[in-house]
C-alpha cells in the first residue's frame, strides 16, 4: 500500500492553511462501508481517505447516492445494521498531544468516554434531532452532566445559558420544548448542543437543508466564528457546492462512494480537475454573471449495486476516453487539489 | 399542526402554518379547550351508552319486561308491588307509553340510581348485586392489568433495544403466540395443571369461606393467585410486542441517534429519549386497559368461579337476569368511558406536542 | 439564457392573472381556538403568453398558497383568479385545469407508485379527449414523453415510478401535466428537491416549453439564482405579500426594497470565492431576523421589525407600490421619503449592524 | 406491494398456516367422511373420553365423540363465524375510515364521532348481552354481530391512512387531470390500502374466531353446531379439566392459538414493508450485519 507517502504529500498540498496549522485532528483511510444485502454487501463508501487539520473546515459535497451521509455515520461510528465498515481506519488524535486513537475498532465503553467531548454532530433536521418530549435545557443538561462528573445542575443551567447565548438564544428557552420554536431557532439550538463540550470536531450533516437561505447564512455565519473563537475543525456535508465555496477551506467531492476529489475551495472553483466536479459546480447558475445555456450533468447517478467499469463516472462524463470504461483511475496530484481522473495522469496528458 | 381548511376535500396542509415561526407554535395553550372537547365527546357517548342500554331491551323480539314481570312473580311467588312494576317497566319498556315517554322515565329512574331488582337474587336490587362483585375484579383484574403493562412495556423496550438479540429471538416469537390464545383457554389449562394436577391452587372461588381477618385476606391471595397469573400471562405478550416494534422504531429516530452521540450512557438513551417516547401509545394503552378492567376478564372469572363482575353476568346470563345483565353492562360502558377520558388526560400530560388531533 | 419572446406585459391580456387575492387560512387550535393565517395578502400576478414570472421567497412566504390559489385548489378569500380575463370562479375546475395544470415540488410523491407511467399518460389523455382510441393514446403518450426528453418514449411507458430516477419522474409529470393540452404551468418548487446536477436540464426543459409551445409559466422558487436563470420577471414575496417585482436583472442587480437585497446578499453566489474573504461575507450576517408569524404580523411594512432602514411611518403604514422604471416595481416607504438609494449603498448586513450600533450608542 | 408480502418469512408463515385452516373448513365436511371415515356427532359408547390412540387419534369426549373429527367440523363453524365478521367489519371499516378521510370536513366529522363512539362501547360485554337476548339464534347471528360491533379500530386505521394518502400530491394530481372522486378512491386511494386492510381483516378472522369461541364458551352459541368455542365449553361443562380429558379442550385452543398467531405474524410482516425502521430492526437484518463484522474483524485479526 503507498498510503503512506500519498497521504502525507496530500496533507501538506491540501491543507489549504488551517488557523494555526496545529496538525491534523483526524486522519481518515481507506474508510469502507457496506450495507450487507442477503445477497451479499453493497459498498455505499469506497477507501475514503483524507486528513482533518485542526480547526478546519472541510467541505464534503455529494448528490443522493454518492454516500456522504453513509460516510458521516461512519466517521461518527453511529451506523447501525446494515451498515457496517468493512475496512480503513478513523484515527482521532486529542489536542493534549497524546497519541491517536482509531476509532473503528474501539468498543462502545472507549466510544462513549470519547464523544461529543472529543467529536460532535449536528443533523440535518433539528425537529427530529431534538427529543421531542424533554425541554431543551435538560437536553444540555443531560449531555454536560454526563461528561463533567461532578457538574451540578445549577452548573448545567449556567453552561447552557452560555451555549445558547453563543448562538443567540435568549436564555428562557431552556425551558422550551422543540416544537414550542421556530426551525432555525431549533437548527441553532442544536449547533449550541454540539458545542456543549468543546469538542476539536463538529460533523455537520446537511446543517442549513431545512432552512432558508437567510437563515443559512445566519448560521454559518454563527459556526464560522465559534470555529475562530473556539478553534474547532468542521466536516459540514452537503449538497450544495455553492454553499461549501463559500464556507469551507477544502472541499471534498464524492461521487457513487469514493472521493473523486479533493482541494481547496477555491482550486475546486477556479480549476476543478475531474469532470464531474466541473460539471457539478456548471450546476449552479450565477447570481450576477452573464447568463449562458447551463447543462448540468447529463444522465443519473449509477447503482451503487451495479457500479459501472472502470471510472464510475464514465457513462455521464463528457470527455471520457475508451480507457476510462475500464481502467481505475488513479489518485492524481496536483499543487492544491487531487483528483481520481484518467486524463490527469501523465500517460494521458502526453 | 393540523390544519382546518375551508375546502378540506382537496386540500393538503397549506406551505404557511407549518413553518411559522415561534409564536404560531406558541400560541397554542390549549391543553384545556382540548380536554374540554374531549370531555364533549365522552358525555355524547355516555349519553349515548346509555340510549343504548334503553333501546337493546326495547328492540329485541318478545317482550323482556312482560318476561321479567312474570318471572319475577313466579320467583316471588306473589303480585309484585306497583312502584316494581313502574320500575321495571321504566328500564325494560312498557308497551302502554310511547318510547318517548319510556325514555324520560328510564332517565328519571337512572338518576335515582335504581337499576332495578335482581331475578335470580330477588329481591336484591341490581346495583347491590353489581357492587358486591365489583371489587373482586377491580382487585383481580386491575392488578393484573398493572402487572401485565410494567412486565410487557419492560420487556418491550428491551427486546426492541436489543432487536436481533438472544432475548428478542425468544421472546417476540413466543409472544406473538401467547397473545393469540385464548385467555380463557389458558385459564382451563392453568386449572389443569396447576389446580387440579399439582393441587397448588384452590380450583374455584375467590376466598375461603371460612377464613376471617388476616387469614381471609391470605386466602384470597392465594384463590387469586392462578387467575391472575393466567391474565398476566395472556396480556403481557400484547404490550411486549407493541412496545417492542415502537421501540425498534423509535431507536431509528434521529434524537436517539443524536443521545447516542452525545455519549449517554445506554441505560439514558434507553429510558429518557427511546423509551420515553416509544412509550406515548402505550400510555394511552394503558389507560384503555384499565377501562377494560370490569369487563376485561369475564372468562377467566367464569372459569375459575371467580366472584367478579364478570361471573356475575354470566350467571346473569344463564339464569336470563336481564337487569343485572343490563346494570352491568352500563357499569362496563361507563367506566371504559372514564378510562377514556382520563387516557386522554395522560397524552396530555406526558407528550407536550398534543393539541388536537381530529 | 434565451432572450424572452419580445411581449411587454400590459399589451395583451394575460392568459392567467391573480387580481389582488388575498388567502387567509383558518386554523383550528380546540374549542374556541381559531385563529387566521394570513398567508397571502393583496397578490397580484400576470402570466403572459410564452414567458416566465418567478414568484421568490422563503417558505412561508406564501408563494406557494398563491400558487394553489391560480391552480384553484383554494379560492381566494378576497380578490379574482382571471382566466383570459374571465373570472375563473364561474368555471368548473375540471375544465379550468384543461388550461392550468401545476407541478409539485416532490416527484416522488407526484405520481402513484402502484401505477406505470402509461397509466398516467393514458388517464389524462383519455380525460381529455374521449374520442381518441388505445392506439391513439398510446402514441400520442410516446409523443407526449420525448417531449420532455424522455427517449425512446417506449422504453418509459411501462416503467413504475420507483424505476425512474427523480428528473426522469418530474418529466413524467410534466409530461402528464402537458397531455390535457394546457396552456398555464404552474411550477411549485419543481426543481428543488432533484440533484444538483440534473436541475439545469429540468430548467431548460421549461424554457423550451415556452418557447416552442407558447406556454404561459410561474416558476416558484426560493433559490434566486435558478429564477434568474429561466425567468423574464421576478416578483419577491415576503410574510404572505409581493413586495418587489419587474425584470428578472432589474430586481437582482438593483433591488429596490431591503428585503429582496437581503435575499440576494444571503444567496450563495460563488462569483466571490477568492475575490471576497470569508470574513466580509459572513461578517455582520449573524442576526438578520425571521419571518414574523402570519396569524399576527406586524403593522405597516411586514419587514420594519427586520428592517435596517426602517422609520416611523413603516411600523403603522403599509407602503404604497412605487414604479422605480423599466417595469420594476416596490412597495417600500423609502422610494416615498427619497431615501432609495440607500438601499444600494450598503450591504443589508452591514446596514443592520450599523443601526444596532446606533442604537446601542 | 404482493410479491414482496410473500418474500417476508412472518407473512409466508402466517398466510401458510391460515390458508390450512380455510381449507380445512372448506373441505372438513369431506375429510371427517371420507377420510376419517367418522361423523363428529356420533356417539361411541364404547370409547367413553378414551386418550388418543389408533382408533382414535385425539382420544374421544365425554359423550364418545371422536375428538379429530370435531376439529375438524369446529374449523368449519369458527372459520365461517371468523370469515363472516371479518367481511362485515371490514366492508363497514373501509366505509367509514376510507369515506371519512378522503373526504375531510362534515362529513369526516361525522363519520368519525360515529367510529369513535363505537371504538368506546365495550364490544364483548355487548356482544355477549345480545346474543343473551338473541340466544341459540346460530352462528350466522353471532357473526353479524362481531361484525357489526367490532369495526371502528379498522376504520380509525383506515381513516388516518387514507388522509395520508389522500394528502399526497399524486391524487391530487390525477385530480387535476378530471378525475372523478370515485376513480380516485377505487383506482389511486385504495391501492395503497390493500396491505392495511388485508390485515385488518386478518385482525378480525382471529378477532371473530376469539369472540364467537368466547360466546360459545358462555353457552350463547348455536347448541347445535360444532366449532372449537363449542368444543372448550362442552368440556368445561363436562368438568373435562377437573377429570383430566385434556386431550378434549387442549387441542381446539391449539388450533385458535395457531390461526391467532399466523394472523398475527402476517400483520408483523405487513408492518416491517411498510415501516422501514421496523424492517432495519428483523433479526435477519441484524444478524447478516453482525457476521459481516465478525468476518472483517476475523480477516482484520489474521493480517
Amino acid at each position: 500500500m503507498t498510503a503512506d507517502i500519498r497521504d502525507h504529500t496530500a496533507s501538506q498540498h491540501l491543507a489549504d492553511g488551517p488557523p494555526g496549522d496545529a496538525g491534523t485532528v483526524l486522519d481518515v483511510r481507506d474508510l469502507t462501508v457496506s450495507y450487507v444485502g442477503p445477497d451479499g454487501g453493497t459498498v455505499a463508501c469506497r477507501d475514503v481517505t483524507f486528513q482533518l487539520g485542526r480547526g478546519e473546515v472541510l467541505g464534503i459535497a455529494g448528490e443522493s447516492g454518492s454516500g456522504k451521509s453513509t460516510l458521516i455515520t461512519a466517521l461518527t461510528r453511529l451506523q447501525r445494521p446494515p451498515a457496517t465498515t468493512t475496512a480503513g481506519s478513523i484515527v482521532f488524535h486529542p489536542s493534549d498531544g497524546r497519541p491517536g486513537i482509531d476509532l473503528v475498532p474501539l468498543g462502545s465503553r472507549e466510544l462513549r468516554r470519547l464523544r461529543w467531548t472529543s467529536m460532535s454532530i449536528v443533523l440535518q433536521s433539528a425537529m427530529d434531532a431534538l427529543n421531542p418530549v424533554m425541554r431543551l435545557g435538560d437536553q444540555f443538561a443531560d449531555v454536560l452532566r454526563t461528561h463533567h462528573r461532578g457538574m451540578d445542575r445549577a452548573a448545567a443551567k449556567v453552561r447552557t445559558v452560555e451555549l445558547l447565548g453563543m448562538v443567540g438564544i435568549s436564555a428562557d428557552r431552556a425551558r422550551s420544548f422543540p416544537h414550542e420554536m421556530s426551525g432555525g431557532m431549533r437548527q441553532r439550538a442544536t449547533i449550541a448542543l454540539a458545542l456543549a463540550c468543546s469538542p476539536q470536531l463538529v460533523v455537520m450533516d446537511e446543517p442549513t437543508t431545512a432552512v432558508d437561505v437567510v437563515m443559512q447564512r445566519q448560521i454559518m455565519a454563527q459556526v464560522l466564528r465559534l470555529r475562530r473563537e473556539l478553534g474547532f475543525a468542521v466536516i459540514i456535508v452537503t449538497h450544495d457546492l455553492s454553499l461549501l465555496l463559500e464556507v469551507a477551506d477544502r472541499i471534498a467531492i464524492m461521487y457513487a462512494g469514493r472521493i473523486v476529489e479533493i482541494g481547496s475551495a477555491e482550486a475546486l472553483y477556479r480549476t476543478p480537475a475531474h469532470p464531474y466536479t466541473r460539471g457539478l459546480r456548471d450546476s449552479f447558475p450565477p447570481l450576477h454573471a452573464p447568463l449562458t445555456t447551463l447543462h448540468g450533468i447529463p444522465g443519473t447517478p449509477p447503482d451503487l449495486r451495479r457500479l459501472p467499469t472502470g471510472c464510475p463516472f464514465h457513462p455521464r462524463c463528457p470527455v471520457a476516453v475508451e480507457a476510462c470504461s475500464s481502467t481505475k483511475p488513479p489518485l492524481v496530484h496536483l499543487p492544491d487539489q487531487a483528483a481520481e481522473c484518467l486524463l490527469l495522469t501523465p500517460e494521458a496528458t502526453s | 399542526m393540523s390544519v382546518a381548511t375551508s375546502d378540506a376535500a382537496v386540500a393538503p396542509t397549506p406551505e404557511t402554518p407549518g413553518s411559522t415561526p415561534t409564536t404560531t407554535r406558541l400560541r397554542v395553550p390549549s391543553r384545556w379547550s382540548f380536554m374540554v372537547r374531549r370531555l364533549g365527546f365522552y358525555l355524547a357517548a355516555a349519553w349515548a351508552a346509555i340510549t343504548l342500554n334503553f333501546l337493546l331491551p326495547r328492540m329485541m323480539p318478545g317482550d323482556p319486561s312482560v318476561a321479567i314481570i312474570q318471572q319475577l312473580q313466579r320467583v316471588s311467588g306473589q303480585q309484585l308491588p306497583p312502584e316494581t312494576l313502574v320500575s321495571i317497566q321504566a328500564l325494560f319498556g312498557n308497551p302502554d307509553a310511547n318510547l318517548f315517554e319510556q325514555y324520560l322515565a328510564y332517565l328519571g329512574q337512572l338518576a335515582r340510581f335504581d337499576l332495578g331488582t335482581s331475578i335470580s337474587r330477588f329481591p336484591t336490587p341490581v346495583s347491590e348485586v353489581v357492587s358486591s362483585g365489583l371489587p373482586w375484579t377491580l382487585m383481580l383484574v386491575g392488578s393484573t392489568t398493572v402487572i401485565a403493562f410494567v412486565l410487557g412495556t419492560g420487556l418491550g423496550v428491551l427486546t426492541g433495544w436489543k432487536a436481533g438479540g438472544r432475548l428478542d429471538a425468544i421472546l417476540t416469537p413466543a409472544s406473538t403466540f401467547i397473545s393469540a390464545v385464548p385467555y380463557f383457554w389458558v385459564a382451563l389449562l392453568a386449572l389443569w395443571v396447576f389446580g387440579f394436577q399439582l393441587d397448588w391452587f384452590p380450583s374455584s372461588g375467590g376466598y375461603d369461606p371460612d377464613a376471617e381477618g388476616v387469614a381471609f385476606w391470605l386466602s384470597a391471595l392465594r384463590y387469586g393467585f392462578l387467575p391472575a397469573a393466567t391474565i398476566v400471562f395472556s396480556a403481557f405478550g400484547g404490550w411486549l410486542l407493541g412496545m417492542r416494534n415502537m421501540t425498534v422504531t423509535t431507536v431509528r429516530e434521529d434524537y436517539v441517534l443524536l443521545a447516542q452521540a452525545k455519549g449517554l450512557s445506554p441505560g439514558r438513551v434507553v429510558l429518557r429519549y427511546a423509551a420515553r417516547n416509544a412509550m406515548l401509545p402505550s400510555f394511552t394503552g394503558f389507560a384503555l386497559a384499565l377501562g377494560g378492567v370490569i369487563g376485561g376478564a369475564l372468562l377467566t372469572e367464569i372459569v375459575f368461579s371467580y366472584p367478579g363482575i364478570g361471573y356475575l353476568l354470566y350467571d346473569a346470563l344463564t339464569k336470563r337476569d336481564y337487569p343485572v345483565m343490563q346494570g352491568v353492562f352500563l357499569l362496563i360502558a361507563l367506566t371504559v368511558l372514564v378510562a377514556n377520558l382520563v387516557a386522554d388526560s395522560v397524552y396530555v400530560l406526558v407528550d407536550p406536542r398534543v393539541r388536537e388531533q381530529g | 439564457m434565451t432572450a424572452a419572446p419580445e411581449a411587454v406585459a400590459g399589451e395583451s391580456t394575460p392568459v392567467l392573472s391573480a387580481v389582488d387575492v388575498t388567502k387567509h387560512f383558518v386554523v383550528r387550535g380546540a374549542v374556541g381556538d381559531s385563529s387566521v393565517v394570513r398567508a397571502v395578502e393583496n397578490a397580484s400576478v400576470d402570466l403572459h403568453e410564452g414567458r416566465i414570472v418567478a414568484v421568490v421567497g422563503e417558505s412561508g412566504s406564501g408563494k406557494t398558497t398563491l400558487a394553489r390559489m391560480l391552480a384553484r385548489f383554494y379560492e381566494p378569500t378576497t380578490g379574482e383568479i382571471l382566466l383570459d380575463g374571465v373570472p375563473a370562479t364561474g368555471r368548473a375546475t375540471r375544465t379550468y385545469h384543461q388550461d392550468v395544470q401545476l407541478i409539485f415540488q416532490d416527484p416522488f410523491g407526484s405520481l402513484n407508485p402502484v401505477h406505470r407511467v402509461r397509466h398516467n399518460l393514458d388517464r389524462a389523455l383519455r380525460i381529455h379527449d374521449r374520442r381518441l382510441s388505445a392506439s391513439e393514446r398510446r402514441k400520442a403518450a410516446i409523443e407526449l414523453l420525448e417531449r420532455v426528453s424522455l427517449t425512446p418514449g417506449e422504453d418509459y411507458l411501462d416503467k413504475f415510478p420507483h424505476e425512474l430516477s427523480g428528473g426522469q419522474r418530474q418529466r413524467v409529470v410534466i409530461a402528464r401535466a402537458l397531455a390535457v393540452g394546457p396552456r398555464v404551468l404552474l411550477g411549485d418548487e419543481p426543481i428543488s428537491m432533484l440533484d444538483v446536477s440534473i436541475r439545469l436540464e429540468m430548467l431548460n426543459l421549461l424554457d423550451r416549453l415556452r418557447r416552442e409551445d407558447g406556454l404561459a409559466l410561474l416558476y416558484i422558487t426560493h433559490d434566486i439564482a435558478s429564477a434568474r436563470y429561466v425567468c423574464d420577471d421576478v416578483v419577491v414575496m415576503y410574510a404572505g405579500e409581493m413586495v418587489e417585482g419587474g425584470p428578472k436583472e432589474e430586481v437582482i442587480a438593483r433591488p429596490a426594497h431591503p428585503y429582496t437585497k437581503l435575499l440576494v446578499e444571503s444567496s450563495p453566489d460563488p462569483d466571490r470565492v477568492g475575490t471576497l474573504s470569508r470574513e466580509e461575507l459572513f461578517d455582520d450576517a449573524e442576526a438578520l431576523g425571521e419571518p414574523p408569524s402570519l396569524i399576527e404580523p406586524p403593522d405597516g411594512c411586514r419587514f420594519h421589525p427586520r428592517c435596517p432602514f426602517a422609520m416611523e411611518r413603516c411600523r403603522t403604514q403599509a407602503p404604497p407600490r412605487t414604479d422605480v422604471g423599466g417595469g420594476h416595481w416596490a412597495r417600500c416607504w423609502l422610494h416615498q421619503e427619497g431615501r432609495a438609494e440607500e438601499i444600494g449603498a450598503t450591504t443589508f448586513a452591514a446596514a443592520l449592524a450599523n443601526r444596532d450600533k446606533e442604537v446601542r450608542s | 406491494m404482493l410479491p414482496s408480502l410473500w418474500s417476508n418469512p412472518k407473512v409466508r408463515f402466517g398466510l401458510v398456516v391460515v390458508g390450512f385452516f380455510t381449507a380445512l373448513a372448506v373441505l372438513g365436511p369431506w375429510l371427517t367422511e371420507s377420510v376419517l371415515g367418522v361423523d363428529p356427532r356420533a356417539n361411541d359408547i364404547s370409547a367413553i373420553a378414551s386418550p388418543p390412540s389408533a382408533e382414535h387419534w385425539l382420544g374421544t369426549t365425554q359423550f364418545g365423540q371422536d375428538v379429530l373429527a370435531q376439529l375438524v367440523a369446529g374449523a368449519r363453524g369458527s372459520m365461517f363465524v371468523g370469515v363472516l365478521a371479518a367481511l362485515i367489519g371490514t366492508a363497514l371499516a373501509i366505509a367509514f375510515g376510507v369515506t371519512a378521510g378522503y373526504f375531510g370536513g362534515t362529513v369526516d366529522h361525522i363519520l368519525n364521532f360515529v367510529t369513535n363512539l363505537f371504538m368506546v362501547m365495550p364490544v364483548l360485554p355487548l356482544i355477549f348481552i345480545v346474543s343473551g337476548y338473541l340466544r341459540g339464534t346460530g352462528l350466522w347471528v353471532i357473526a353479524v354481530i362481531i361484525g357489526v360491533f367490532g369495526w371502528a379500530g379498522g376504520a380509525r386505521t383506515l381513516r388516518a391512512q387514507t388522509l395520508s394518502v389522500r394528502n399526497r400530491d399524486f391524487v391530487l394530481g390525477m385530480r387535476m387531470l378530471g378525475e372523478s372522486h370515485g376513480r380516485l378512491v377505487a383506482v389511486e386511494v385504495l391501492p395503497h390500502l390493500v396491505g392495511w386492510i388485508a390485515s385488518m381483516f386478518l385482525g378480525a378472522l382471529i378477532g371473530g374466531i376469539l369472540a364467537e369461541a368466547g360466546l360459545a364458551f358462555l353457552g350463547i352459541s348455536d347448541s347445535g353446531s360444532i366449532s372449537w368455542g363449542s368444543m372448550i365449553q362442552a368440556a368445561q361443562s363436562q368438568s373435562a379439566v377437573l377429570r383430566g380429558i385434556w386431550w378434549w379442550f387442549v387441542p381446539p385452543g391449539l388450533c385458535i392459538a395457531l390461526i391467532g398467531t399466523a394472523a398475527a405474524m402476517i400483520n408483523f410482516g405487513v408492518d416491517e414493508l411498510a415501516n422501514p425502521k421496523l424492517r432495519a430492526g428483523t433479526r435477519r437484518v441484524i444478524r447478516r450485519t453482525r457476521r459481516a463484522e465478525r468476518a472483517v474483524a476475523a480477516e482484520g485479526g489474521a493480517a
